[in-house]
C-alpha cells in the first residue's frame, strides 16, 4: 500500500499569529479508513478542507498521489466531500442531487442514470429518487450526501463528522453502512470525529489531534490499549489518571502506595501519569488490599454496575458487573499489565 | 381635525410691505369666535401667499380678520375641479372655475347662485367683466382673473419678430424637442383650432377632426405635454418654446430674461376665472365673506401683483405700476381684444366627449416607428415565456411518474 | 473578483445615492438655477418654515400617520391573534384577501376607496378629507401590522403558553404574560413599517384626500407640478437627515435589543 | 377557541374596506350613469390596448433591468461579513425612505436639457441630448424608484443559503460560474419571483413617474386610470374597467410567475 | 409509600376511532422516580399531558392524592412540568423565568427573592440572574427549566425528554444531577425518554409503553433481566431473539438443538421468543459446542469486541473481551439462567 494523500508540515494561521495548525505531517495510505479524532476546535474541520481544498495552507505542502497539488482547486481534485451537515442542494431531488457531480461533468444522460441507479441501490435509497431532500430523515439525507460524493468515484472521501446529527440508534446502523462500503469499493476513507467510540470501531488508523498538533497515530487497539499520553488515554475511553512517580522499573507508586507494574524506562523518581481503566481495577474485600475507598454511588447501566469509589486522593471510576451497597467500604487491585505509565505531557 | 399654527407670523407682518386696510371691518367679524371654517379650492400659485419677501398672506390675513379657518387646497386643471366635484365626496365652499366651465357647472348645478348682498365689494368689478355670456344674469360668479394665451419663448435660440409669430411656431420643425403643449384639450385644441381658422367653440366633428389631426402632426416636436410644469421647465430652460397663459407668463418672464411672451395676432382664446361657490357648500355666508374679501383693493392687488394675471377689479387695477398697465401683454387695447379673442363657452356633451376621446388617442398614439415592434415582440415573448412554463411542468410531470 | 464586486457595489450606490446628493447640494444655491451652482445660502430653508402649505400639510401628514399607525396596529394585531387560531381554510381565505392592497397596485386600491367613499358620500354624509385619509391609510397599513405579527405565531414556541399555565396562570393571563411580549417585536416592526407607508404614501392619499385635509406628498406633488423654488430641496434635505437619523437611532436600537436577547435579527425595512 | 373571535373587527374592516371596494370597482366597470347593466366600457378598453401593451413593455423592461442590476448586488451584500451586511443593506435602502416624489424630481433636475448630466456632457463638448420626456427616462425612473424592491427579496433569500453549499459545488466539479448558475440561481428563484412581482406590479401602474420623467406624451395604464378619475377625462366606470383589466393582468402574469417558484413560497 | 397519582383505564382518542392511548392504567407513589420509556410515538407525552391537565382524556379518571382531578384546568394542578424543548419564556431572564410561577401566585416579593435564591444555588446558575435565557447553552436552559418548575414545590414534577437535545457528555452530567435532585428535595419525578441507558440509570421504576399500551412496570433490574416479552427484551438491550418452543418444562429447543433452561409452565410445545443477552453469550471451541457459526465480523467497541456469528438460522452477536479472528468457526453456549423465555406477544 502506496502513500495516497500526503501532508508535510502543515502550518495554518487565520489571523497573523494565531496558529490553528502547527505542523502536521501525516501519511494517508491507498484504501485506508483513517479517522481523525479530538475535541471540538482541534483543528479536524481544518486539516480536511486542506486536503478538498477549500483552504491554502498557510505553509507546507500538500501531496496527492505522489503530486504537490497545493494550489490545485477543488473542483479539479480527484477527491470529494461529505459534508458536516451534509450540504444537499435543497432544490434538486434526492436523483438530481446524486447526479449533480456527473451533469457537471457533462456525462451523457445514459451513463448517469446508470451510475445513479447503482448509487441509489448501494445506499438502499431505490424508490426515492423524486423525494425531496427536505422530506427525508436525517439517516436518509447523509445516504443522499455520500452517494452524491461516491457517484464520482473519487479516489479519497473525506467525510466530516457525517454522523454527528443523527440519533443513536441510527448511528450505530450508518457506522456499519459506512464500513462496508468503504471495504466494498476499496476507497480511502479518511473520517472525522469526536466520539471515541465511532472511531475505535470504524477506522483502520486513528490520528488523534488535539489544539492543533497530532498526539498519536495508530490502530484503534494500538491507541486505545498504549495510549501514548493522558490526554489520548482520557480521551479514548473513561480513565482513572492520578499522579505517580516510578521509584523504579516495573514499580509505580501512586496514592501512596507501591503497585507492580511492566513499563521501565523512566528516570528514577520521574513523575508520571498512571492510567487504569474503570473495567481494570478489580473489586476485592477491603481487609485484602492495600487501596481502600467507600463507595459513593452504584449507577445501573445494563451490562455493569458504575460504582463510583472515594479513595482518600482519587475518586475511582468503576465498572463491575457486582454491584457494593453505597456506603460500604471496598478494596482495589489491579493487575500489572492493567497499570499504565505515561510521561506527563509538557504542553496544554 | 389638524390645527395650523395660530400665531402666524407676527414678525412677518411688520416687515410687510403691503398693508391691509379694509372697507367694512365689522362686516368681517360676524363669524369671529364660531370656529368656522372654509375649504377653498384654487389653481396652483393663485393667491398671494407671503411666501416671497414683503407680500401678504391672504388667508392669513382672512384668518386673523374674521376668525374662519381657511383650509386651502390646489388643482391644476379645470377637468381636476370638475371631476373632485362631480365626484360628489369633497365639500368645497369657495371655488374659481374657467369660463367654459363656469357655465358648464351651472348647467350641471354644481354651483349655486350667489346673494350679492354679501358681496358688496362687487362693485369694483369693471363694467365690461360683468354678465359675461358664461353667466349672463351674472348671479353666479365674481371675476378674479383674466387673460389670454400666448406664446412664451427662448429669444436667443428664436430670432424672430414679435410681429411674425404666430401660432405655427409650434408646428415649426427646426425646434423639435423644444416645444411644450398645453396638457388639457380645451386649450390644446384651441390653438389646432385656430391654425385652421375655426371657432374655438365649434361643435362640428369634422373640424375636431382635423385640430386632432394637427395636434398628432405636432405630437412628434413636442417635448412634453404640461401644465404648470411650464414654470419650471420654461424657467430652466429646458425647452425653448410653450404656449401658456399671459400672467403665468410673466412670472416665468421675471426669472428668466431670455425669455419674451406675445400675443399671437392672428388672434387667441380670453380666459376669464371666476370665484363660485359650489352646490354642496355648507359655509355659504362665509365663503361669500372671503369672495367679498379677495375684492378687497388692498387683497385684490396684493393678489394681482402676486400671480401677474389681469385684472378685472377696478381699484387694483388702479393701483398697478404705469408701465403694467400699458403692457399689451396684460392689458391688450380692446379693439384687440373685441376682434380677435374668443372667450369659451361650454360645448355640447357630445362635442366634449368626441375632444375627449380624440384627445386621448392622440396622447396614447405612439410614434409610427416604434408602435410596429412592440406589440408582435411583446406577443413572441409572452409566448415563449407561456411555452416555456408548459414544457416546464411537462418536464415535472414526466419526472414524476417515472 | 472581490475589487471587481466593491467597485460594483459603489457604482450602484452612487447610482443611487446621485440624485439625492445633487438634491441637497443645490438646495444651498443661491440662485434658482438647477445646474449652475453660484454661491452658498441657507435662505431655502428659512422661506421654507415661512411656507403655511408645507407646514400644515407637514402636521397633517404626522397626525395621520400617528393616528393611522397605532389604529392598524391595534386592529391588526388582534387581528392577527384571531386568524392565528382559525382553521386553514378561513385562516388562507383570510390571508389572501389582506394580502389584496399589498399585492395590488397602489392605483387600484386607491380609485377602489375612492368610489366607495363615493358612494357613501352620496347616501351618507361622509366629506373627503380627514376621515376619508384615515380609512384609507388604515386599510393599507393593517395588512402590513397583520404580516409583521402571524410570523411571531410560527416562531413562538407554542409550549410557552402550556408553560405558563402549569405554572399557575389562567389561559387569558398566560396569553397576556408570554404571548403577548413574545409577538411585542413583530407588532412594533408592524408599527413601524404602517407608520413609515402612511407617511410617505402618495398614490393613495391623491385619491382619497379631499378639501380639509392635505397631505405632505399630495404637497409636494402639487410644488414639482409648478414653479419650483429650491424649497423643495431644502425639504428634500431635511427629509434626508430625518430618515438617517431615523434609521441610526432604529439600528442602534434593534442592535441593542439583539445583544440583549443574544440573538441577531437581520430583518430590515 | 374564543381567540378566534378577536379578530371580528378586521374582519368587518377588511370586508367593508377591502372587498367592498374592489366589488365597487367590478360594479362601476359593468354599469353605465343610469345604474344599467353594460360592457361598453369593458369594450372601450381595448381601444387602449397600446397604452396596456406599452405600460407592459416598459415595465417588463424596467424589471429586467432591476433584476440584473440587484442580482450581483444582493449577492454580494448576502456574502458579506454578518455584522457588515446589517450596515450595508441599511445604506442600500436608505433612499427608499426618501420620499419618491422628490427622488423622481431630484431625476428631473439631473436628466433636463439643461440639466446637470447635459450640463456635464457639455462641458466636455457634447450634447444637449434628449433625455427627459423619453421612454427611457420613464425606464430610469421605473428602475431608480423600484430597485431597492428587488434587492430586498432576493437579499433575503441568498442570505439564508448556506456557504457549505457552494463548497459542495466545488467540491463535486463545479466552476464558479457553474456553481453561479446551477445553485445561486436556482435557490434563489423565490426571491426573483417576489422581486419581479414586487417591481413589476407598481411599474406598470405608475402615474407619477410617468408623468414627471415622460413629459405626459408616454401615457401609461396608471395615467390613463388617473385621468378618468380625476383628470381630464372624467370617467369613472371607464376608470373602473381599466383597472378591473389591470388586476385581472397582473394576477394572470402573477401565476405565470408564480410557475417558476419550486415550493410555492411567496415572502414578502 | 402511597399512591400520589393514578391514572384508571385511560383511553384517548384524538379522532374518532384513532386511539392513541388505549386503557391505560398506572399507579405512581409518592417520593418516586418513574421514568416511561417507549419508542417515539408510543403516547409517552400524551400520558404526560393528561397528568398535567392539558388534555383531557376521551375515557378513563385521573387521581392526584387520591381525589380525582378530571377537568380540573393545569393551572389548578399541585403539578409541573419540564418540557421537552424546554419552553422557556424568552423575553424574560434566568431569574424571572425561575419566579414566574411565584410572581402569578402574588407570592410576596422578599420571599420570591428567597426561594429562587435557593433555586439558583440548588441548580447551579449563581451569576447568570440577569442573563437571557437564549444566551445559555442547552444544559443551562435545562436547569432554569428545572428551577422553574421546582420553585413552586409541587409534589410532581413531569418532565419530558428534558436530555433529548443535550448532548452525550452534558447528558450523562444531568442525568446525575436530576438524580440528585430528586433525591434531595423527595419529590415525585414522572420522566419520560426514549433512551433505554437513560431510564435504566434513573429509575426507580420503569414503564415500558409501546403503541398506547403499557408493556412492562417495573424496577430496572427486574426490566433488564426478567423483560415479559420480546420488545421490551429488544427495547431495553441489544438482545439476540429467537423462535423456539418448550417441549417440556425447563428445556427449550431452538435452532434445532435443545438447551436447558429454568423457565417452566409454558403448554407443551408451545412456541415461545427466546432471548438472550449478547454479553450472556459464551465463546466455547467448535468441536465441543451444540451450537456453531461462523464470525462474519469483529468490531473493536473499546470495553469489549462486538462479532456477529452466523450460526445458519439466526445471526448472533457476541460480546466477548477476547476477539475470534473473522471466517474462524466458533462453538457458543449459555447458562441457563441466561436463556429468557418469553411468550409471544399477540398485537403488533
Ligand atoms: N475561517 C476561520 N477563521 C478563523 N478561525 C477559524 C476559522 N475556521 C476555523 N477557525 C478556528 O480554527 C480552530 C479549528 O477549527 P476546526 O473547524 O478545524 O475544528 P474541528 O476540530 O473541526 O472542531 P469541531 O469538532 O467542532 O468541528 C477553531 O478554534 C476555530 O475557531
Ligand atoms: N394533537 C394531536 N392530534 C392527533 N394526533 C396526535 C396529537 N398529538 C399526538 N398525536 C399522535 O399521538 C401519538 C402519540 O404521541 P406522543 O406525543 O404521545 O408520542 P411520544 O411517545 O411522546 O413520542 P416522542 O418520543 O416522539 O415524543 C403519535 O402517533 C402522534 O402522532
Ligand atoms: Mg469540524
Ligand atoms: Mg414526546
Amino acid at each position: 500500500m502506496e502513500n495516497i494523500v500526503s501532508l508535510k508540515d502543515i502550518i495554518v494561521e487565520f489571523e497573523e499569529g494565531e496558529r490553528i495548525l502547527k505542523n502536521i505531517s501525516l501519511d494517508i495510505k491507498d484504501k485506508e479508513f483513517v479517522t481523525f479524532l479530538g475535541p471540538s476546535g482541534c483543528g479536524k474541520t481544518t486539516t480536511l478542507r486542506i486536503i478538498a481544498g477549500f483552504l491554502e495552507p498557510t505553509s507546507g505542502d500538500v501531496f496527492f498521489d505522489g503530486q504537490r497539488i497545493n494550489g490545485v482547486p477543488p473542483h479539479k481534485r480527484n477527491v470529494n466531500t461529505v459534508f458536516q451537515r451534509y450540504a444537499l442542494f435543497p432544490h434538486l431531488n434526492v436523483y438530481e442531487n446524486i447526479a449533480f457531480g456527473l451533469r457537471v461533468k457533462n456525462v451523457p444522460e445514459k451513463e448517469i442514470v446508470k451510475r445513479v441507479g447503482e448509487m441509489l441501490e448501494m445506499v438502499n435509497l431505490m424508490g426515492f429518487e423524486k423525494r425531496s431532500v427536505n422530506r427525508l430523515s436525517g439517516g436518509q439525507q447523509q445516504r443522499v450526501a455520500i452517494a452524491r460524493a461516491l457517484v464520482n468515484h473519487p479516489k479519497v472521501l473525506l467525510l466530516d463528522e457525517p454522523l454527528g446529527a443523527l440519533d443513536l440508534k441510527l448511528r450505530k446502523e450508518m457506522q456499519i453502512e459506512l464500513r462496508k462500503i468503504q471495504q466494498e469499493l476499496e476507497l480511502t476513507f479518511v473520517y472525522v470525529t469526536h466520539d471515541q467510540e465511532e472511531a475505535l470501531t470504524m477506522s483502520d488508523s486513528i490520528v488523534v489531534m488535539n489544539n492543533g498538533y497530532i498526539q498519536q497515530i495508530g490502530s484503534p487497539t494500538d491507541i486505545y490499549n498504549e495510549p501514548v499520553n493522558a490526554f489520548v488515554a482520557d480521551f479514548i475511553g473513561e480513565s482513572n489518571i492520578v499522579n505517580g512517580s516510578m521509584p523504579e522499573d516495573c514499580v509505580v507508586e501512586f496514592t501512596g502506595r507501591r503497585f507492580e507494574c511492566v513499563d521501565k524506562g523512566f528516570a528514577p523518581n520521574e513523575t508520571v501519569d498512571v492510567v487504569i481503566r474503570p473495567e481494570d481495577v478489580k473489586v476485592i474485600p477491603a481487609d485484602k488490599a492495600k487501596l481502600t475507598g467507600i463507595v459513593e454511588s452504584v449507577v445501573f447501566k445494563g451490562v455493569h454496575y458504575e460504582m463510583i469509589v472515594d479513595g482518600v486522593d482519587h475518586k475511582w471510576v468503576i465498572h463491575s458487573t457486582k454491584a457494593e451497597p453505597v456506603g460500604s467500604m471496598i478494596g482495589m487491585t489491579f493487575d500489572p499489565f492493567d497499570i499504565h505509565i505515561m510521561k506527563k505531557t509538557e504542553e496544554e | 381635525a389638524s390645527e395650523v399654527p395660530e400665531e402666524a407670523d407676527e414678525e412677518e407682518e411688520v416687515s410687510a410691505a403691503q398693508t391691509l386696510t379694509v372697507s367694512d371691518p365689522d362686516y368681517y367679524t360676524r363669524f369671529k369666535g364660531q370656529n368656522l371654517s372654509i375649504n377653498v379650492y384654487n389653481w396652483g400659485e393663485y393667491i398671494s401667499t407671503g411666501a416671497d419677501e414683503g407680500t401678504l398672506d391672504v388667508n392669513g390675513e382672512f384668518e386673523k380678520l374674521t376668525g374662519i379657518k381657511v383650509n386651502y387646497t390646489n388643482y391644476a386643471t379645470n377637468e381636476e375641479l370638475y371631476a373632485k366635484l362631480k365626484g360628489g365626496g369633497a365639500a368645497y365652499d369657495v371655488i374659481i372655475p374657467s369660463d367654459y366651465m363656469i357655465s358648464k357647472m351651472i348647467k350641471e348645478n354644481l354651483i349655486q347662485p350667489l346673494d350679492f348682498d354679501n358681496i358688496p365689494n362687487f362693485s369694483y368689478i369693471m363694467d365690461n367683466f360683468r354678465n359675461m355670456a358664461y353667466d349672463p344674469e351674472n348671479a353666479y360668479t365674481v371675476p378674479y382673473t383674466w387673460g389670454t394665451v400666448g406664446i412664451i419663448y427662448d429669444t436667443t435660440m428664436i430670432d424672430l419678430d414679435e410681429e411674425d409669430i404666430d401660432w405655427d411656431l409650434l408646428w415649426n420643425e427646426d425646434y423639435a424637442d423644444q416645444i411644450l403643449m398645453f396638457d388639457n384639450p380645451r386649450d390644446a385644441f384651441a390653438i389646432a383650432e385656430l391654425m385652421e381658422g375655426f371657432s374655438l367653440n365649434t361643435e362640428d366633428p369634422k373640424e375636431l377632426e382635423q385640430a386632432a389631426f394637427r395636434l398628432r402632426q405636432q405630437k412628434r416636436i413636442v417635448q412634453g405635454y404640461v401644465m404648470d410644469e411650464v414654470f419650471d421647465k420654461m424657467g430652466a430652460g429646458d425647452a425653448l418654446i410653450a404656449p401658456y397663459y399671459a400672467g403665468d407668463a410673466l412670472t416665468i418672464l421675471e426669472d428668466n430674461e431670455d425669455l419674451n411672451f406675445v400675443v399671437p395676432k392672428s388672434g387667441t382664446n380670453l380666459f376669464i376665472d371666476a370665484m363660485c361657490i359650489p352646490s354642496s357648500s355648507r359655509q355659504k355666508e362665509a365663503a361669500e365673506m372671503y369672495i367679498n374679501f379677495m375684492c378687497e383693493p388692498d387683497i385684490a392687488y396684493a393678489n394681482i401683483d402676486y400671480i401677474c394675471y389681469s385684472t378685472p377689479h377696478q381699484a387694483a387695477y388702479d393701483m398697478l405700476d404705469e408701465e403694467v398697465r400699458e403692457s399689451p401683454v396684460s392689458y391688450p387695447d380692446s379693439d384687440f381684444i373685441a376682434d380677435k379673442t374668443t372667450v369659451f363657452v361650454n360645448l355640447s356633451d357630445e362635442a366634449n366627449l368626441k375632444m375627449q376621446s380624440l384627445w386621448t388617442e392622440m396622447k396614447s398614439a405612439e410614434d409610427e416607428n416604434t408602435n410596429k415592434w412592440i406589440a408582435p415582440v411583446f406577443l413572441v415573448a409572452c409566448v415563449f415565456i407561456m411555452v416555456f412554463v408548459l414544457i416546464r411542468r411537462h418536464i415535472k410531470n414526466k419526472k414524476d411518474i417515472f | 473578483m472581490k475589487k471587481l464586486g466593491k467597485f460594483y457595489m459603489l457604482l450602484v450606490l452612487l447610482f443611487l445615492y446621485v440624485p439625492i446628493f445633487v438634491l441637497i447640494v443645490f438646495s444651498f444655491n443661491e440662485t434658482k438655477s438647477r445646474s449652475v451652482f453660484s454661491g452658498f445660502t441657507l435662505d431655502w430653508y428659512k422661506r421654507l418654515f415661512h411656507n403655511r402649505i408645507i407646514i400644515s400639510s407637514l402636521m397633517n401628514t404626522i397626525i395621520i400617520a400617528v393616528a393611522a399607525s397605532i389604529i392598524s396596529t391595534v386592529l391588526g394585531t388582534f387581528a392577527a391573534i384571531g386568524i392565528n387560531s382559525m382553521r386553514k381554510v378561513p385562516k388562507s381565505v383570510v390571508m389572501n384577501i389582506t394580502n389584496m392592497p399589498i399585492i395590488n397596485p397602489e392605483i387600484v386600491t386607491g380609485v377602489s376607496l375612492m368610489l366607495l367613499f363615493v358612494f357613501f358620500a352620496a347616501r351618507m354624509n361622509l366629506e373627503f378629507g380627514f376621515v376619508t385619509l384615515l380609512i384609507a391609510h388604515i386599510t393599507f397599513d393593517v395588512p402590513y401590522v397583520i404580516l409583521n405579527v402571524m410570523p411571531k405565531f410560527n416562531q413562538m414556541d407554542p409550549h410557552i403558553y402550556e408553560a405558563a399555565q402549569d405554572l399557575g396562570c389562567s389561559p387569558f393571563r398566560a396569553f397576556r404574560k408570554v404571548v403577548l411580549p413574545e409577538i411585542m417585536p413583530g407588532v412594533v416592526s408592524g408599527f413601524l413599517m404602517s407608520f413609515t407607508y402612511s407617511l410617505d404614501d402618495f398614490v393613495v392619499s391623491y385619491f382619497t384626500t379631499g378639501s380639509t385635509s392635505q397631505t405632505l406628498p399630495i404637497t409636494i406633488y402639487s410644488m414639482t407640478r409648478r414653479k419650483v423654488s429650491p424649497e423643495i430641496n431644502a425639504l428634500s434635505t431635511l427629509i434626508f437627515i430625518a430618515v438617517v437619523i431615523v434609521l441610526i437611532v432604529k439600528n442602534a436600537i434593534e442592535k441593542k435589543a439583539a445583544k440583549k436577547s443574544g440573538m441577531y435579527k437581520g430583518d430590515m425595512a | 377557541m374564543k381567540l378566534k373571535y378577536f379578530s371580528a373587527p378586521y374582519l368587518v374592516w377588511m370586508v367593508v374596506f377591502i372587498l367592498v371596494p374592489l366589488l365597487m370597482i367590478a360594479y362601476f366597470a359593468f354599469t353605465n350613469d343610469e345604474g344599467g347593466l353594460t360592457i361598453k366600457y369593458i369594450s372601450d378598453v381595448g381601444q387602449y390596448a397600446n397604452i396596456f401593451v406599452r405600460s407592459i413593455w416598459l415595465a417588463l423592461i424596467a424589471t429586467v433591468i432591476c433584476l440584473v442590476v440587484a442580482y450581483p448586488v444582493a449577492f454580494i451584500l448576502s456574502r458579506m461579513d454578518k455584522h457588515r451586511q446589517g450596515t450595508m443593506l441599511m445604506i442600500v435602502m436608505l433612499p427608499m425612505w426618501m420620499n419618491f416624489l422628490l427622488r423622481t424630481y431630484a431625476w428631473m433636475t439631473l436628466l433636463g436639457n439643461n440639466g446637470i448630466i447635459n450640463h456635464l456632457f457639455g462641458l466636455i463638448g457634447l450634447g444637449p441630448f434628449k433625455l427627459i420626456n423619453t421612454s427611457g427616462a420613464v425606464v430610469l425612473g421605473m428602475v431608480y424608484n423600484y430597485l431597492p424592491f428587488m434587492i430586498l427579496p432576493l437579499y433575503s433569500v441568498m442570505e439564508k443559503i448556506d456557504g457549505s453549499l457552494f463548497e459542495a459545488a466545488s467540491d463535486l466539479g463545479c466552476s464558479s460560474g457553474k456553481t453561479l448558475w446551477r445553485v445561486v440561481v436556482p435557490l434563489s428563484m423565490p426571491g426573483i419571483t417576489s422581486g419581479v412581482t414586487m417591481v413589476f406590479v407598481p411599474a406598470i401602474s405608475t402615474f407619477i413617474i410617468s408623468r414627471m420623467l415622460g413629459g405626459g406624451s408616454n401615457l401609461l395604464i396608471g395615467d390613463l386610470i388617473e385621468m378618468q378619475f380625476l383628470g381630464n377625462a372624467y370617467n369613472p366606470h371607464l376608470g373602473a374597467a381599466i383597472s378591473l383589466v389591470l388586476m385581472v393582468i397582473i394576477l394572470v402574469i402573477m401565476t405565470v410567475m408564480n410557475q417558476f417558484d419550486p415550493d410555492d413560497q411567496v415572502l414578502m
